[in-house]
């Protein structure tokens, strides 16, 4: 008698556009309907463009000292691209930092980005309605927020469903496993978003997860799980679209193992070149989402050279005037340190904002006594 | 007015504030049809269904951190952490993101939280049931922080947490879940979070404490023949300053008691405080009756580690005599 | 064009000894040689009727107040017992709690267990080369040590491997998430050995993994992983036989799943009455598997009711002597609370432990001011 | 004898060490052939191999988890995290396990682990990468906290904690990385833990402090017309209170100096302490000056929210007024 299976599994890989410019109708557009119409297409790319020159301001700004640390989101656009294109806008979208494209799609004025990593928490402040949830700096705590929100969407029978985003390091994180377990066995609509750019900082991931493919991290949850090709906004939407359509009808939860790559530095305070090897860069520079994207659509005559030198014009004025409003924000006060602390400021933090001081002899100048004779009649009456 | 526990008083609060308000949900672990391993939440799951009180994966970082997304989504989830022991794995996701969500989004989205823990020694439970880590969470801003002593106070301040629209740490003494009865009104009713009680008044030395220890200095002081006065503090932080500095302008001289290790303990911020404010008053240095600079051991000690009335009483002679 | 695979993998479910009592003999006897010879087998079973013994009578010291909380293994014997056997005694025990079988079986004398529950930390004080690490009362945290504990002997190329055991509401905690990661990503021999039996506390498996099987979970980290009857001795010790073999030859952990079941409550604190079937208990009660495995000895000649009496009545004996020993020690001094804090003790701890206080008056009397005027002359000097 | 940097010093200590004794490992993110974010692993990995020097998955819990399993098998393991703002993951398995290990097990197994965490605010640096959670890892029994303020002590401090035989949490002030250099001796040496350093010595004021906030408080030493004694406090538990207790019996008078907010911070404690130590000599209360008890700011306001010299230098005048 051989061994009773109690379990099999597969895991696919979605590939529509591949890097050749060979294209899968059969997935790509079922039925001659293709899943991202051609002005989507467009619309998509245009804002690829936009993305692209957002990122190479972002790190000019850096490394002139108008900005903090900056991490590059190059070669990966089409990742929160594709997932925030397939959403409905009261979607949660749950980021890590690596997401602009994404979060711009949906709507997220330029300049919060560029505030956040200018050490102004008003990059932060999402204005209403807007459903995404703040950068997240520590790894892999996020998307156990991104299972409660779904939940309590599922809890008041809203059909909106939360889309995470983290990197292939993230899933090593204790976190990442409590969230994708909550939302399996409890039904919560979130869809694990991972975004496998080979590296955490000069760590490969390979030490993050040495199994054949990181989606299968899903299994362990019982949970539907799919690899596709990251750098090809149809296997993206594709990907998404499933499992869009898992969360709404059913309460489900989805991992998407995105496999994409990181071309720049980890941020800007990362040297790449001390741990990876340039010929490998070269390889994934080919594979640039946006250089398969374009040919694509010149291939389809849905683009040309005078299109992409208005699209980059129009980025670049956008990306300007994103960056003139962050930097004519006006400078935050000191009391900004305490006002959002809480709801109502306790007694005690009033006093530190009103004084600014944590000593107390400053701070109850009532309490002072004139002089130093006075003390001690006082402390012996 | 009834005749409760406290435990009773939680369990009747937590049913008002459901009946109350929907946004209201409990999760945890054995929270659902067991009622929790204290019964703290007994009759709920029959009551308002699996929605709304749910029992999740053996994951306290999971439990806080999805309660988090909860309340960010506007719910007022509260989350059960089974023994204080086991706030550990959830301290990341308090410190880091309960705490802060508020201020790093300047107010767009805020964790109305109410984190209940059932705290401290004296039941001779296993390794890791006995601990007392307010200090912890006291020293993390953007948290609140409540210790009930009594059932009256149970029922209001769980009140108040729950509607607080920050988050709250709840600390249940479980070495007084059932250790006295209280009348307890039926009605809903609030303790304000930042205001100590005033539990006893006297004009010699001052007692500042909280939990189940304030039912230790109620011994020690009805065993004293000095005249004490008794602050229970109710909560932890914000701080009552006023109610302490108040008694020790008058009494200049102070106790104060915890359960926790005496290092970087909540009573070293007493201390300094009432330093701070009291200077000229006082009589004697602020002494500090807490537990060792030591692990909890396992029960057949816990008694010699616990600031028990007999080593309270002693400090309030020591203190007396300065 | 359909989608490519990726991956693709199964879950094997082992079962020798199935509660039919029917044997497989090609798994559990391969080339006629059986993977427990008879003598081992006699001996194992012998050891079960002790830990049985033992379980009960500890029951009974916590219903008359000489013990804590208890938290009985009936039911679960073959599973840390089958492993214990199947590992050399160099390789470390990382227990849970419910793992008396095995630890017994490696040697761990029987009063140690005793006195953990009646608060002795000298119930953990394990011998020197026994290679047990104490009960671990935080769920979900042991398996980490059990990763270190296994690099440490690869480090040292000591071909020892640990097995650590643990619930299925264990797999739920993000360090076992961790402990698992660490050990396929970076090549450590552990095993991890979940003991699945059907509840934690009063929440149902279903809410801690809602998959078909726990063994997959192993698969999110590529670790060979499979499933196996643990009532079923015979099926533990060919996963572990398994295991050990990968474990020491490759450095591979192995993720195994023992389906058994906790026929007793949670602990003595529990009543697990509130949240289960008797019918389910009753089922259960069937597939005990000292039942099955007497059967089996009783059929093949090798055990009867002589013997059963005498394997009894030895254990009652064993039992009493430990209760004996463990309630015979002396009273843990309340300087043992300071004592192993640190290698060196701090004066302060000195102080706290020579003084029983934590107020400083009562700790340095020499500072007390004989008068209170001559405090004020003093300080004002 | 080399001028050397913090970071210099460290890197130092870590190879003469591990040249020593083949039991000392390091485990940690990014630690390996990129040599740690701060470059402080930098060389390390292409000396010692990646037996040694090992880069783990990024899982914090994870890396001091088994750093422990490794400690407990009698080796020397040195896990690096980070930022201290990713400390919160392995916060249990510090407080629940290695500060416990020895005395739940009354001394059979021990966990002689040294974790190494770049800590405090000052390098406009994102979010949770400049706190100061000293007083947590304090308040825990069974932990060694220490946090040198110079290269010399750096080097010092940490081959005392690698060769101690329990576990240490070693904070490296990141504000001074490469802030100065100093003279560090070449030959291996151990500085005590539990020792604290008279940086300067004066009549009027004691000022106790630790960390990068040291240099803040020379440079309002250095502004002052006063005689201050400085002390830096190189360990925070076991505290050096002997020192403290010597300075203030002189000096009257007390400033604390520390990053981390207010409440519940270690200053407290000092606080505490030098009122149980120097009642009597105590010419005004103890004055601390920290962070806000709020969360650490974004960066543009970070030096708003940092105890620098400026507030210092007040504290002093305020203090000597009293
Ligand atoms: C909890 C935590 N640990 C460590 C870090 C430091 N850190 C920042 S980014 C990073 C690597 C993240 O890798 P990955 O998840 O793959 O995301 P990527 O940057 O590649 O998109 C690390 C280790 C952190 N921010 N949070
Ligand atoms: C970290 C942690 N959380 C919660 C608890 C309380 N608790 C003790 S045992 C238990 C259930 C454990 O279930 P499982 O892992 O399946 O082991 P079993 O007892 O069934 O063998 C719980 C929730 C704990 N001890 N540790
Ligand atoms: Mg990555
Ligand atoms: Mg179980």
């Amino acid at each position: 008698m051989p061994l009773k299976k109690a379990f099999t599994t597969t895991i696919d890989n979605v590939s529509i556009l591949d890097e050749h410019g060979s294209f899968d109708a059969k997935l790509g557009a079922p039925g001659g309907k293709p899943i991202i119409p051609d002005d989507d297409l467009v619309k998509l790319y245009e804002h690829m463009c936009l993305c692209r020159k957002y990122d190479e301001v972002a790190f000019k700004l850096q490394r002139s000292g108008r900005m903090g640390t900056y991490p590059e989101n190059r070669g990966q656009e089409a990742t929160s691209l594709g997932a925030a294109y397939a959403l409905n806008g009261d979607d949660w979208l749950v980021p890590c930092y690596r997401e602009n494209a994404g979060l711009f799609w949906r709507g997220l004025p330029l300049e919060f980005v560029l505030l956040h990593w200018m050490g102004d928490e008003r990059g932060n402040a999402i204005p209403e309605g807007m459903c995404i949830t703040p950068l997240a700096i520590p790894i892999g705590t996020q998307m156990l927020h991104a299972t409660g929100l779904a939940w309590a969407s599922k809890y008041r029978n809203e059909k909106r469903l939360a889309c995470t985003f983290f990197g292939d390091g993230a899933t090593s994180e204790g976190d990442f496993h409590e969230a994708a377990n909550f939302a399996a066995n409890l039904d919560i609509p979130v869809i694990f978003f991972c975004q496998n750019n080979g590296w955490a900082i000069s760590v490969p991931t390979k030490i993050q997860c040495s199994a054949p493919t990181i989606a299968q991290r899903g299994i362990a949850y019982g949970m539907d799980s799919i690899q596709c090709d990251g750098n090809d906004i149809f296997a993206v939407v594709y990907c998404m679209k499933e499992a869009a359509k898992r969360a709404r009808e059913n309460n489900r939860p989805t991992f998407i193992e995105a496999v994409t790559y990181r071309l720049g530095d980890h941020t800007t305070a990362d040297d790449a070149r001390r741990y990876r090897d340039a010929k490998e860069v070269e390889k994934w520079n080919n594979r640039d989402p946006m250089i398969r994207l374009r040919n694509y659509l010149v291939q389809r005559k849905l683009w040309d050279d005078a299109k992409q030198e208005a699209a980059v014009a129009r980025a670049k004025e956008a990306v300007t005037a994103a960056v003139k409003r962050a930097e004519e924000i006006a400078s935050p006060k000191t009391a900004d340190i305490f006002n959002s602390m809480y709801a109502e400021l306790p007694d005690d933090l009033v006093i530190q904002r009103e004084t600014m001081m944590t000593h107390s002899l400053g701070q109850h100048p009532e309490e002072l006594p004139p002089t130093s004779t006075q003390q001690r009649t006082h402390q012996q009456a | 007015m009834a005749n409760l526990t406290l435990v009773q008083a939680i369990n009747l609060a937590l049913i008002q504030e459901m009946e109350d308000d929907d946004r209201v949900i409990i999760l945890g672990e054995d929270v659902g049809p067991n009622g929790g391993v204290f019964r703290v939440t007994e009759g709920l799951h029959q009551r308002f269904g699996s929605d709304r009180v749910v029992d999740t994966p053996l994951a306290e970082s999971g439990i806080i951190g999805s309660a988090i997304g909860l309340a960010m989504a506007g719910l007022r989830p509260i989350p059960e952490i089974q023994f204080e022991g086991f706030l550990g794995p959830a301290f990341d996701q308090i410190c880091t993101h309960a705490a802060r969500m508020r201020t790093r989004t300047r107010g767009a989205l805020t964790v109305p939280l109410t984190i209940r823990v059932p705290v401290g020694g004296g039941i001779h439970a296993p390794e890791l049931h006995s601990d007392s880590p307010e200090s912890f969470y006291a020293h993390q801003p953007g948290l609140k922080v409540v210790m009930p002593a009594s059932p009256y106070d149970a029922k209001g301040l769980l009140i108040s947490a729950i509607r607080d629209p920050d988050p709250v740490i709840y600390f249940e003494p479980k070495r007084i879940y059932r250790a006295f009865r209280e009348e307890v009104p039926e009605d809903e009713y609030t303790i304000p979070i930042g205001k100590a009680r005033v539990v006893s008044e006297g004009d010699d030395i001052t007692i500042v404490s909280w939990g189940a220890s304030v039912v230790q200095c109620m011994k020690a002081i009805e065993a004293s023949d000095r005249s004490i006065e008794l602050i229970d503090l109710r909560t932890i932080y914000p701080l009552d300053i006023e109610t302490i500095e108040a008694s020790v302008k008058k009494t200049g001289r102070v106790v104060v008691v915890h359960e926790a290790p005496l290092t970087a303990g909540f009573g070293a911020e007493i201390a300094a405080r009432v330093m701070e404010h009291c200077f000229l008053y006082l009589e004697a240095p602020v002494q500090r009756v807490t537990g060792f600079d030591t692990i909890m051991p396992y029960y057949k000690l816990e008694l010699e580690y616990l600031p028990e009335a007999e080593r309270i009483a002693t400090a309030i002679d020591h203190v007396a005599a300065y």
